[in-house]
């Protein structure tokens, strides 16, 4: 059994559910960051993996990782400010806790 | 197709083979010449009675270390308060991998002439990061949490300017190996020490800060925060944290060597030589600054960091497109 | 400089719009630069008429205004040599009396409002003197009357003022009636409202033939445009109004019912003198000339038995103004406007004298002065002159210009020639009258101590004095007559001088005044003994005539009894049906309001209600959180997948 | 062989420290273990002969974003956040959610014959990654500039403690 597409896809298949999972079930802010950056490099491998195994002619594959690993830096930098104002305004970071617009 | 087996087998060999110069030649021949450099500046004799000269201090000094009780702090969180120093350590020696020190024959000698070799230099230099600032917090100790606090905000902001060097002298010689960016290099005035002078200046700069020292050695700031992130560790976990330190330091004069002062060329003497001696000039210089320039204080060394080497390196980044592409 | 003229009537209307809008805080609260904008005026109406005498041409401006079918209407001005004599007469009379009333007006409470008026005034005036068709003749003819409604009754606080200001625009309005129904006829049949063209094609003959209910249609046009000069001029029978004007402040009577205002009629029947000229057989011209003749007679008899100074002027106004027809009616349209100039210059300074006194005794009635030319010499010497120049002694003034009137009456017609003879002697008669009355003997009023006024008022009065004396001189026959030359009728030429008719016209006046001092100063027969020898006469003068009883029952009683009528109609029949309706449409609405009520809002509320209880159970969905609408998302994604791979 | 060998090996990694990135009450831990995570998948990305992609990876994931996540929760959470819950109420019914669409798209994967056009991947990767950039994707490359710069201020602007 040689390496081939289905390895790489079933792993980000798994990456992505553990990042959805933090998504869904985390409390902190930040975890669930993290949670994001789980699924945006589930989604960088299966870029990567089908720029080799199904488009090999260009990197655009590639270069779309790229890109997402910039925006996951701007994601992480905003989000993460956003973080810090809501804990130094509302004294938490928990989203759940984080309700003085709701009805 | 790579052979992984004798890939894996190459890489454990080499990476003890380097492991073993780090640790037993350069680090320990560094510390001594560190505490001989600042004997000879501040007009004292230094480490004398342990051997000639005093050579035998560090072995002593090491012997010494290993043998202390290993402490762990009761409130400290055991798994990363272990890991880190390893994490320091290995992300130091690391940056090694990529060093070209010199040639036999028609090799070069390198672990591994990566054709991304010095985006992996940065990338290694980043990991440094997360070992102090996971140590710093483990400990548990708010001198330790606030030294591995602020040693992480510097070498964040100091991996920038080091990045925009890289990048500048990367565009002048057209590639990402540091092999190629010693082809690159010919000739005395051929080094990049010459055509990528603002490089140079800003790597050295952001290279110190990189590494924690003077003048940039907030972190570990012995009046302030006792001994910064390493405050709690003990015995020969603080030695993997000076072992990586002195590393990082050591690469970080190797790497100025490869990239700026033309690495192993050199006349007469044979490649390996020429390296030592560039990387030791380098080396030098650094302990010449430790022993001579007061400490910044920490809004002065981010503002240098933000407002002037950042700028700097991006200006120096569009002149050197200019001349490589016109 | 013709095309600056513009600026005379927008100079005015400048201060007047300074004023209104800053009143009191302009320097001399308002005075100054109501007086800086007519003097300005002045200059610039000098300087045209410097240039006209250089003999320059007539200067039209015509700005297109609105486009009427084939023809436009123009916003037009034009300047001949009538109309810098009228500019000259406006402007030089009204700065004197603005600057006369920053003294008599000096204590009112609203003074800076009355110098606005004036300016408004001043710009309408020259706006109607300046305009070059009909319509803006007719514009600034209206403006000048409600100006006129707004002086006259500048104390409106005063009920006889109020109803005086009411009197004088309704009776004018009368006139404007007739006349706005003589440039209707004039439009429709020549299709223009400039002069220049009305005139070119009268001259060419282009109604020649037309008649109207058995009357050639030009005459119809010259007298009903003339109807307008009665009202506005005060002619018999629509003169009622300007003896009442005298509630107004002094300079305004001074400015208005003497020197500009009322001249305006004789200004426009000499603007459009072709159409009465060219009338058939000058029918028109003689209905003119009668008006005039039984105006000037009629009013010189009430004049002499008025006891307020300030009606003696007005009727002698009334009476010139008359003269002033006459002349034009008998060909002497040169003669009636240099009359129309002379008499403004004296006029305006019988009445700023007249208002002095007033100034000085608080009241105008003539039996309660007396003595006063020791106490107010300026004023008597300046009163003094003027009433020589009215009642016609050589060299003053008026002499020269009534000269001329008689001079054409007694060519044309002897009947009217008489008639202006009486009037002169009459003239000569109530203005001694007046003098003996006011000026001589000793005072009669014991609680009034009179006093010179202050030299605001009396330098416009030695100002005007001076051109009272020699303006006339510009018409002297020995001279060679230079105003007849700058102004005249083509066509029309003056007879010559007459020693006889000059002399006769001197005697008229001489014995008037040696009547007057027969009668009041030394006192040879008693004024009471004639006034009882005079009779039934007399007491019909002392009523005027019954005009005003007689308006008051054929007119007035009459409306207000049709008025009466119709309001009992209003309130008992119209209100009926309207409160009708009313009830009705009440009654519709309260039906509808139950209707409202109970179904359109029940179905209204009942929405309401289930759209609040479908949120309220459904906000409960609304949790707010990212995390259960994340997972809701999740959810929707497995079954899509799954819908996809189990299809 | 020793390919696949290498990936399970590095998928092992990756999968076992994202666990323990989800799952860790110690939100520390959690941050600390996606380092390995991330290295994992750098490993996989050399697997995958992308060197460039994989060196940036650590550079920027491993070495900048982590370290701000660290950060954060060191400044926000007294530490470990071990003494608040760090899990809401929807574990069950996330974990079920999340099972099934894992199922489900391992399914798609498998039953997928994925297409492959020719052409091999060049030896250098870096040069052309910068020509592509460069090339067909300066409109791509552009605009991520101007995310990055808008990110970067919008950030400071955030952050930054009012007055």
């Amino acid at each position: 059994m040689t390496l081939g597409l289905t390895h790489f896809l079933v792993l980000s298949t798994l990456l992505f559910c553990l990042g959805l999972f933090a998504m869904l079930t985390r409390r902190n802010a930040v975890a669930i960051l993290m949670g994001v950056e789980l699924m945006l490099n589930a989604a960088n491998i299966n870029l990567v993996a089908f720029n080799k195994y199904v488009a090999p002619g260009a990197l655009n594959g590639q270069v779309f990782a790229l890109v997402v690993i910039t925006l996951a830096a701007c994601e992480a930098g905003v989000g993460l400010a956003l973080v810090m104002s809501a804990y130094r305004n509302l004294e938490t970071v928990h989203v759940d806790e984080i309700n003085v617009m709701k009805w | 197709m790579v052979n992984w087996p004798l890939e894996i087998v190459r890489a454990v060999l080499l990476t003890a083979a380097v492991f073993t110069f780090m640790a037993v030649v350069a680090a320990m021949f560094g510390v001594l010449l560190e505490r001989k450099v600042g004997g000879w500046i501040q007009s004292r004799l230094g480490p004398k009675h342990v051997g000639p000269q005093g050579l035998l201090q560090t072995v002593a000094d090491t012997i010494k270390l290993l043998q202390k009780e290993h402490i762990e702090p009761r409130a400290a969180d055991r798994a990363i308060f272990n890991t880190a120093p390893l994490v320091v350590a290995v992300a130091g020696l690391m940056s090694w991998v990529v060093i070209p020190f010199g040639t036999l024959g028609d090799r070069v000698l390198v672990v591994r002439d990566l054709n991304i070799g010095v985006v992996f230099f940065a990338a290694m230099a980043s990991l440094t990061v997360v070992g102090i600032l996971a140590g710093g917090f483990a400990s548990n100790n708010k001198y330790a949490l606030l030294g591995g606090l602020r040693s992480a905000s510097q070498m964040i902001s100091y991996e920038l300017p080091l990045a925009m060097a890289l990048i500048a002298v990367a565009m002048e010689a057209g590639t990402l190996s540091t092999v190629g960016i010693v082809e690159a290099q010919a000739g005395w005035f051929g080094s990049f020490a010459f055509r990528q002078f603002p490089a140079f200046v800003i790597f050295l700069i952001a290279a110190t800060a990189e590494v924690n020292r003077v003048p940039f050695d907030l972190p570990e700031a012995e009046s302030e925060l006792v001994a910064g992130y390493f405050s709690e560790y003990t015995g020969m976990r603080f030695a993997l944290f000076q072992l990586g330190e002195y590393g990082e330091m050591f690469a970080m004069a190797a790497m100025a060597t490869t990239l700026f002062l033309g690495g192993w060329k050199g006349p007469v003497l044979p490649g390996v030589v020429w390296f030592l001696l560039k990387m030791y000039l380098i080396v030098f210089l650094l302990m010449w600054v430790r022993w001579t320039y007061p400490r910044y204080r920490l809004d002065q060394l981010l503002n240098l960091s933000w407002k002037v080497l950042l700028p700097a390196g991006l200006v120096w980044i569009l002149i050197t497109g200019y001349r490589v592409t016109f | 400089m013709r095309e600056l003229a513009w600026l005379i009537p927008v100079l005015p209307l400048v201060a007047c719009a300074l004023i209104f809008a800053f009143g009191p805080r302009l320097p001399g609260r308002g005075a100054y630069v109501a007086i800086a904008g007519i003097g300005l005026a002045a200059l610039l109406s000098i300087g045209i008429f410097v240039e006209g005498l250089g003999g320059a041409k007539a200067h039209e401006l015509n700005v297109r205004w609105v486009p009427y079918g084939q023809t436009a209407l123009d916003l037009g001005l034009r300047v001949d040599n009538l109309t810098t004599v009228m500019l000259l007469v406006v402007t030089i009379v009204g700065s004197m009396i603005f600057v006369y009333s920053v003294g008599y007006m000096h204590d009112d409470p609203r003074f800076s409002r009355f110098f606005a008026y004036l300016s408004l005034f001043a710009a309408s005036m020259l706006l109607l003197v300046l305009a070059n068709n009909l319509l803006f003749l007719y514009a600034g003819w209206e403006l000048v009357g409600l100006c006129s409604y707004l002086l006259i009754g500048f104390y409106f606080e005063k009920p006889s003022a109020a109803r005086a200001s009411m009197k004088a625009f309704v009776t004018t309005r009368v006139g404007d009636l007739f006349m706005f129904l003589g440039i209707l006829l004039v439009f429709f049949t020549l299709g223009t409202f400039r002069f220049e063209e009305i005139f070119a094609k009268v001259h060419a003959g282009a109604l020649e033939g037309m008649m109207v209910g058995g009357l050639p249609l030009l005459t119809v046009v010259a007298v009903l445009l003339f109807g307008g000069a009665i009202g506005k001029s005060a002619q018999v029978p629509l003169h009622t109004w300007l003896p009442d004007a005298m509630e107004g402040p002094t300079p305004v009577s001074a400015l208005i019912h003497a020197a500009t205002m009322v001249a305006a009629g004789v200004y426009m029947v000499a603007r459009t003198y072709l159409l009465f000229f060219e009338s058939p057989g000058h029918g028109a011209l003689t209905v003119v000339a009668w008006i005039g003749a039984v105006t000037a007679l009629m009013a010189a008899t009430i004049a002499v038995v008025q006891d307020d100074i300030k009606r003696v002027l007005a009727y002698s106004t009334i009476s010139q103004l008359g003269y002033m027809m006459l002349g034009l009616g008998m060909l002497g349209y040169a003669a009636g406007m240099f009359h129309l100039m002379t008499h403004a210059f004296f006029k305006a300074l019988l009445f700023l004298g007249a208002g002095s006194v007033i100034h000085a005794m608080h009241t105008n009635d003539i039996k309660a002065m007396g003595g006063l030319a020791r106490a107010m010499p300026s004023t008597y010497w300046t009163f003094l002159i003027g009433t020589l120049a009215l009642a016609g002694v050589p060299p003053f003034a008026g002499f020269w210009s009534k000269d001329e009137i008689l001079l054409e009456a007694f060519h044309h017609h002897r009947g009217l020639y008489a008639m202006a003879l009486a009037a002169a002697f009459l003239t000569a008669f109530y203005m001694f009258r007046v003098i003996f009355y006011t000026f001589a003997g000793t005072t009669r009023s014991h609680h009034a101590h009179p006093h010179e006024s202050p030299a605001v008022m009396t330098r416009p009065l030695w100002v005007l004095a001076v051109f009272s004396a020699g303006i006339g001189l510009v018409g002297a026959p020995f001279l060679g007559n230079p105003f007849h030359h700058y102004l005249h009728f083509e066509g029309l030429k003056a007879p010559a001088f007459s020693w006889g008719v000059a002399l006769a016209g001197v005697g008229a006046s001489g014995a008037g005044i040696a009547a007057a001092a027969a009668v009041y100063h030394w006192k040879v027969v008693p004024s009471g003994a004639l006034r009882r020898a005079a009779g039934p006469l007399f007491t019909l003068v002392a009523h005027k005539y019954y005009f005003d009883e007689l308006y008051a029952a054929a007119v007035v009683r009459p409306t207000l009894a049709v008025a009466r009528a119709l309001r009992t109609f209003d309130v008992y029949v119209i209100d009926l049906i309207v409160n009708l309706f009313g009830f009705a449409g009440l009654g519709l609405a309260r039906l509808y309001r139950v209707f409202d009520l109970y179904v359109v809002d029940g179905a209204v509320n009942l929405l309401g209600w289930i759209a609040q209880t479908a949120g309220g159970v459904l906000r409960y969905v609304q949790t707010g959180r990212a995390q259960n609408y994340l997972l809701a998302i999740a959810l929707g994604v497995i079954v899509l997948l799954a819908a996809g791979l189990f299809r | 062989m020793g390919q696949l060998a290498a990936f399970i090996i590095l998928s092992v990694v990756t999968l076992v420290s994202a666990v323990v990135v989800v799952a860790s009450q110690n939100i520390v831990r959690s941050a600390l273990s996606l380092i390995p995570t991330l290295l994992g998948i750098a490993g996989v990305y050399i697997l995958l002969q992308a060197e460039y992609v994989a060196g940036i990876q650590v550079l920027i994931y491993a070495g900048a974003i982590t370290v701000l996540i660290l950060f954060v929760i060191m400044l926000t959470e007294h530490g470990t956040g071990a003494r608040f819950r760090q899990v809401n109420e929807q574990v069950l019914p996330g974990t079920i959610a999340v099972a099934v669409l894992a199922a489900l798209l391992m399914a798609v994967f498998f039953g997928t014959a994925w297409p492959r056009a020719a052409g091999t991947l060049p030896q250098y990767t870096a040069t052309s990654i910068g020509t592509t950039f460069l090339t067909s994707a300066i409109l791509v490359f552009i605009v991520t500039s101007f995310v990055l710069l808008v990110a970067l201020m919008g950030a400071i602007v955030i952050a930054r403690r009012e007055r």
